[in-house]
């Protein structure tokens, strides 16, 4: 488990947050409020996951939260004709790879870029969950659905364990395998690896196929926890996971980025909005600090990195070493 | 040749065999290589260590059964080209952003080293490299045609494809106007051949195999 | 570093002073008529009381009654919600209020079903569960505080637009989100009145969306105005889209010809009722609404029963229906031309 | 016609297109006066995206725009009532109070270096949370009746056979800032300067071009114009809704897109930008005037950026392709 330095700098700020909330903010260290801390977060986490995983490629997938709702839809629509668990999550598991490959095959194959693609896909997405359910919510599942989003095991609640296992393991496709390894290359060049041997256009694809299961898995928990599917399930969730994301030191030119990173930058978002609203503060102030601190942090790491230049040319000067060529 | 662009008209012939490579996945898989002509931008990823850089080209060779890469192996590769192409500063984990011209041509040849290649093509090899550099490329090269590797090195410094090259084709707007044996062929001559040269109607039987 | 060394730096000061006055809290914001919430040092009930989202007129309205009642009544009163009509922040809200433990929650649920489960979960936790203006599942409330019964109010706002544009002819319908539920719960049930009362009343065209922007409104209103020219009536709902509604027809100087009858508060709606471009404003008096809430979650706390006929300070008498659970605060008010003066929300 | 078959000229042919279909499916889509409600209800929307075609244009992007139009709509909101209303002083605050939001966003994305979605990502929930706390939510409605009668006037009445049609004042903000933003783009040395760093950063750095000040100005004239929309649409509206802008970002950033400017940078320009414009706002009416129930809009609307966009690259990726091909000597 290394941690470079940003990743240090993160895990201090986050440490430092959790102390100063604990001291301060009313019951931030009780039972149930860890407990439905820990409830919240994934729906987050897994969004930034699969945002995440697309940053890193340099593109952005503006309508994964939306095919969330319109899986979490097609699932709630399973269940509701009366489809066995599993038939009914298969369904919306079906509706978001149609969707990850509708962004897949537009972005990689057409070449459109990311943005500007699924600002479209957003709207169309958007637009078919509101034309199927006439922007009604559609309830009525079994109760052994509730399982998934409303059960723990011991103190960790069920999502939570959905939350780290998908973790691990975008943690273990990106470092550790072919496609993993191809995503940050083409992230960072896309010619160069393309004229390595690198087949882009799949890999791509497979990026947008996996921003969309983790949409699926969220979609699974939002629909389990609030027992309905809705069109604006998660909406909100969009610009926080960008957030997320970049805050764990993604960045958005593509290349870089770590798990660990975005998971850190997930629990920061997550304690702030919680103590925030155990203070009291009205929502609107909520909104302010998490812009604030998303900022912050960002001068926070220039200036670091900007010291940090600075130190290592006096060093040389110091020791009078010629600089390098370059 | 190496499947950017498909192949409008005309055939490839590799040890015989007749192939149309539709993407560069599968030219590398025919046992292709190219160092393309801007080291920077399209030979080289720059923010990234030339560890990453030296393997990009045989990551499948790398993994495990889990097809997971084997962290062990990719160093081991790395390690041997940078000390075979004498890498120099010998830093796995450098980006290769950092390093001079000359450094930074060898590993993308290294890179295409690694995936043995049948025919290496190479474009404008020395553009932009200090001399000393410069010479040792040239002695790689004949190295590596020497131990059977089909080079097609494409260059506008005619000093350099006289030294290297054993035949030389000269083309002028898309055709062959011109095609000399190497012995005691002057710059003059191909000089002529590429401002005057009228199309060569076809190449003799042997064409580019290897 | 030094952002969290200076909220550490900051934190630890204050917390020797017992955590009463804590950094964060602003001073004088209006949704928190009290210091900090935790019960257990204070004796004042604390009673949370949560909108669909903050930030539009109605449930900015609802919640001056709310906070007045809680500095008359002397409880501590919080106000707050997601800032987005969002059934998955509504739910963080209330989970981080059970947190708080707070002795009360009043809801009004963005979907009944969404909100069961966490409403569950505070009736578990000891916490006495209302919901309000809109309706959350039977099973988790101990009371439903109602500003009008959904049905009769559907059915209300048809008769209103029947009465300015006569029992036949052509109307639309233009609502804030689609997703709105209590919106739909309304129109639906205006909808079967309509089909069995005024048979050739024609709805044109499925309820347009305005998501609660008046531009969005104003702007679907002047195409509809086009689109079906011998159009006679606009049935708006939320308090955003009859403004839109009647500006359009305002501009147009349809006044005469196209009936607009709507949602909306009387102090916004006052320019459009003055030249009868918006016909007549149905609502109830939010604040009332909030007071009675806050109110009635008292009345429940400390063991009074809530009766039927009962006579509320400042809201009047309210009806209880024969469950026990369902309170209907009284007819809805209609504010036209000569009476929205009066009112000042 | 030369212009024709450039891409503006493509934009422009698509939209004749579309305003046929819609004129022969409804024969209200024609008329005068819907085009100047039309007209009407896009003002704000243009103007703020011909501010985005310039951050597009230098390989940027904006989405705290809707926030700061409602934060700068607070301000004179609360301004007007307390001060009542004065048009040159009501006029300067809006555009001032823009130009220094807009500022905030250029020095953060000049001096830190960070990709500008970041930064304005950051903006856009701080700003819209002061505009929605400052407010609390709650609506200014009591403004003053002079500025009131201001944002009814009409420029100049047009003989109709109904009565005169009236073009709302509104419109002279639009035209006015489309000739302004149009000259600079073409003829001043600024606007080159945006090409330059759009194109090219490193090769514009090497000619001298400070990106830092290129990218601080045009950030602020987003803010500055943002500021002036904020102006023109609380005088069409004569209210201040502190969220009305919430989501408004991304369609001006369709708008533009679909204008044809690359959104990687380099090419843009405030003709195709109010094409764009055009085309959502024909899209859109025309959706309602032929009976289109409500659910299918979004779907149509997606669907149609999703198109024109791929259309876009498609002949893009063509026209490389023939540059590329050698003239083969016969």
């Amino acid at each position: 488990m290394r941690f470079s330095l940003y990743e240090k700098v993160l895990l201090a700020v986050f440490l430092g947050l959790f102390g100063l909330f604990a001291l301060t903010a009313p019951n931030f260290l009780s039972e149930t409020n860890l407990k439905s801390m820990m409830v919240q977060m994934p729906e987050l986490g897994l969004i930034s996951l699969g945002m995440m995983v697309v940053i890193l490629t340099s593109g952005i997938d503006l309508s994964i939260t939306y095919i969330s709702s319109l899986s979490g839809i097609a699932v709630a629509w399973g269940l509701v004709q009366g489809w066995p668990v599993p038939l009914a999550i298969a369904a919306g598991a079906c509706t978001a790879l149609l969707c990850g490959l509708f962004n897949g095959f537009f972005i990689a194959r057409i070449g459109v870029s990311p943005i500007v693609l699924t600002l479209g896909s957003m709207l169309l997405f958007e637009g078919l969950a509101l034309r199927v359910t006439k922007g009604g919510s559609i309830s009525g599942f079994p109760e052994s659905y509730y399982v998934i989003g409303g059960s723990s095991v011991g103190p960790i609640p069920l999502p939570m364990l959905f939350f780290i296992a998908a973790a691990i393991v975008t943690s273990v496709l990106l470092n550790r395998t072919v496609w993993g390894r191809s995503a940050y290359m083409l992230g960072s060049n896309p010619t160069a690896a393309l004229y390595s041997g690198i087949p882009v256009r799949r890999v791509l694809i497979y990026v947008y196929l996996f921003s969309a299961l983790m949409a699926l898995i969220a979609a699974v928990i939002m629909t389990s926890r609030y027992n309905s599917g809705k069109v604006d399930y998660g909406s909100s969730y969009l610009l926080l996971s960008v957030a997320a994301v970049v805050l764990g030191g993604t960045s958005v030119r593509g290349g870089s980025g770590t798990v660990k990173g975005t998971v850190i930058g997930v629990c920061i978002f997550q304690i702030l909005s919680s103590a925030l609203n155990l203070y009291g503060l009205s929502p609107h102030i909520v909104n302010v600090m998490m812009g604030g601190i998303l900022i912050v942090v960002l001068v926070a790491n220039y200036l670091s990195e900007h010291i940090k230049h600075a130190l290592h040319d006096i060093g040389r000067v110091l020791t009078g070493k010629a600089s390098a060529s370059s | 040749m190496f499947g950017i662009e498909t192949a409008d008209e005309g055939e490839i012939r590799l040890h015989g065999r007749k192939i149309n490579p539709r993407s560069t996945t599968e030219a590398v898989r025919l046992g292709l290589a190219y160092v393309p002509e801007s080291r920077q931008t399209q030979g080289l990823v720059l923010t990234q260590s030339i560890t990453r850089n030296l393997s990009l080209s045989v990551l499948n060779r790398l993994t495990n059964k889990l097809r997971l890469i084997v962290r062990k192996k990719e160093r081991q590769l790395a390690e041997s080209f940078i000390s075979k192409l004498d890498i120099r500063p010998a830093l796995a984990d450098m980006q290769a952003g950092q390093l001079s011209g000359g450094n930074q041509q060898k590993v993308v040849i290294g890179k295409w080293l690694a995936s043995s290649p049948k025919v290496l093509i190479i474009d404008e090899p020395t553009n932009g490299i200090d001399i000393g550099a410069k010479t040792e490329i040239h002695k790689l090269l004949r190295q590596l045609a020497e131990s059977g590797m089909a080079i097609i090195m494409i260059s506008s410094e005619l000093p350099e494809i006289l030294s290297a090259c054993d035949r030389i084709l000269v083309m002028r707007r898309g055709r062959m106007v011109g095609e000399f044996v190497n012995d005691g062929v002057t710059q003059v001559d191909i000089m002529n051949k590429a401002l005057l040269g009228a199309p060569v109607s076809s190449l003799p039987e042997g064409g580019a195999s290897a | 570093m030094t952002f969290a060394l200076f909220l550490a730096a900051c934190g630890s000061n204050n917390s020797a002073g017992g955590g009463q006055d804590n950094p964060a809290e602003t001073a004088g914001s209006a949704n928190t008529s009290s210091s900090g919430g935790d019960s257990a040092a204070g004796d004042k009930l604390t009673i949370a009381v949560v909108p669909k989202l903050v930030g539009i007129p109605y449930f900015n309205a609802s919640e001056a009654g709310a906070v007045k009642a809680g500095e008359e009544l002397g409880v501590n009163v919080i106000y707050t919600g997601p800032t987005q009509a969002d059934a998955a922040q509504q739910v963080k809200v209330i989970e981080d209020l059970i947190s708080k433990q707070v002795d009360a929650i009043a809801v009004a649920p963005n979907d009944a079903a969404a909100l069961t489960p966490v409403l569950k979960k505070a009736k578990d936790a000891g916490i006495l569960v209302m919901d309000w203006d809109t309706h959350a599942d039977r099973s988790v409330v101990e009371l439903s505080v109602n500003q009008i019964d959904n049905q009769m109010f559907g059915e209300h706002i048809i008769d209103r637009l029947v009465e300015h544009m006569g029992d036949s002819g052509e109307y639309a319908i233009v609502t804030g989100g689609l997703s709105a539920s209590n919106l739909n719960t309304w129109i639906d049930f205006g909808q079967s009145y309509a089909k069995e009362k005024y048979p050739n009343l024609k709805l044109v065209t499925e309820r347009i969306p305005s998501d609660e922007k008046q531009q969005v409104a104003y702007q679907k209103t002047l195409e509809i105005l086009k689109a079906y020219p011998d159009l006679k009536g606009i049935a708006a709902y939320s308090t955003v889209a009859p403004l839109g509604a009647a500006q359009a027809v305002q501009e147009k100087g349809l006044q005469n010809t196209v009936a607009v009858v709507g949602t909306a508060l009387p102090t916004d709606s006052g320019p459009f009722l003055e030249d009868g471009s918006l016909d007549v404003a149905v609502l109830w008096d939010p604040a009332k609404l909030g007071y009675l809430t806050v109110y009635l979650a008292k009345e429940l706390l400390e063991g009074r029963a809530v009766t039927d006929g009962m006579d509320v300070p400042n809201v009047g008498k309210i009806t209880v229906a024969s469950d026990g659970i369902t309170v209907v605060m009284g007819p809805p008010s209609d504010f036209t031309k000569d009476n929205y003066k009066d009112f000042d929300f | 016609m030369k212009w024709l078959n450039t891409k503006e000229g493509g934009i422009f042919l698509i939209l004749i297109a579309l305003s046929a279909v819609l004129a022969v499916r409804s024969p209200v889509f024609l008329t005068m006066e819907n085009m100047i409600d039309m007209l009407k209800t896009n003002v704000v929307l243009a103007m703020m995206a011909i501010g985005m075609t310039l951050v597009i244009v230098i390989g940027g992007i904006d989405v705290s725009v809707g926030a700061m139009t409602a934060l700068v709509s607070v301000l004179i909101g609360k301004w007007m009532v307390a001060f009542g209303y004065d048009l040159s002083v009501v006029l300067l605050m809006s555009v001032a109070g823009g130009a220094v939001l807009g500022a905030i966003n250029g020095w953060l994305i000049s001096k830190i270096r960070v990709h500008a979605i970041v930064v304005t990502l950051g903006t856009l929930s701080i700003y819209s949370g002061i505009a929605m706390y400052v407010t609390g939510g709650i609506w200014i409605n009591n403004l003053p009746q002079a500025f009131i009668d201001f944002g009814r006037q009409n420029l100049f009445g047009i003989p109709m056979s109904g009565g005169t049609l009236a073009i709302p004042i509104q419109v002279l903000f639009l035209v006015l800032v489309a000739a302004a933003t149009g000259y600079m783009l073409k003829h001043l040395r600024i606007g080159r300067m945006i090409y330059a760093v759009g194109g090219n950063p490193l090769s514009a750095e090497r000619a001298g071009i400070r990106q830092d000040r290129v990218q601080l100005f045009v950030y602020t004239y987003m803010g500055f114009l943002s500021g002036l929309a904020a102006f023109v649409h609380t005088s069409i509206y004569r209210q201040v809704d502190p969220s009305a802008f919430t989501g408004f970002e991304l369609q001006v950033i369709a708008a533009v897109v679909l204008g044809g400017a690359n959104i990687l940078g380099g090419s843009g320009s405030v003709t195709g930008t109010l094409l764009g414009v055009a085309l959502l706002a024909v899209i859109s009416n025309g959706l309602t005037l032929t009976h289109v129930p409500s659910f299918w809009h979004k779907v149509i609307i997606g669907l149609f950026i999703v198109t024109a966009v791929s259309f876009d690259i498609i002949q893009r990726k063509r026209r490389e392709r023939r540059l590329a091909k050698i003239d083969v000597l016969q």
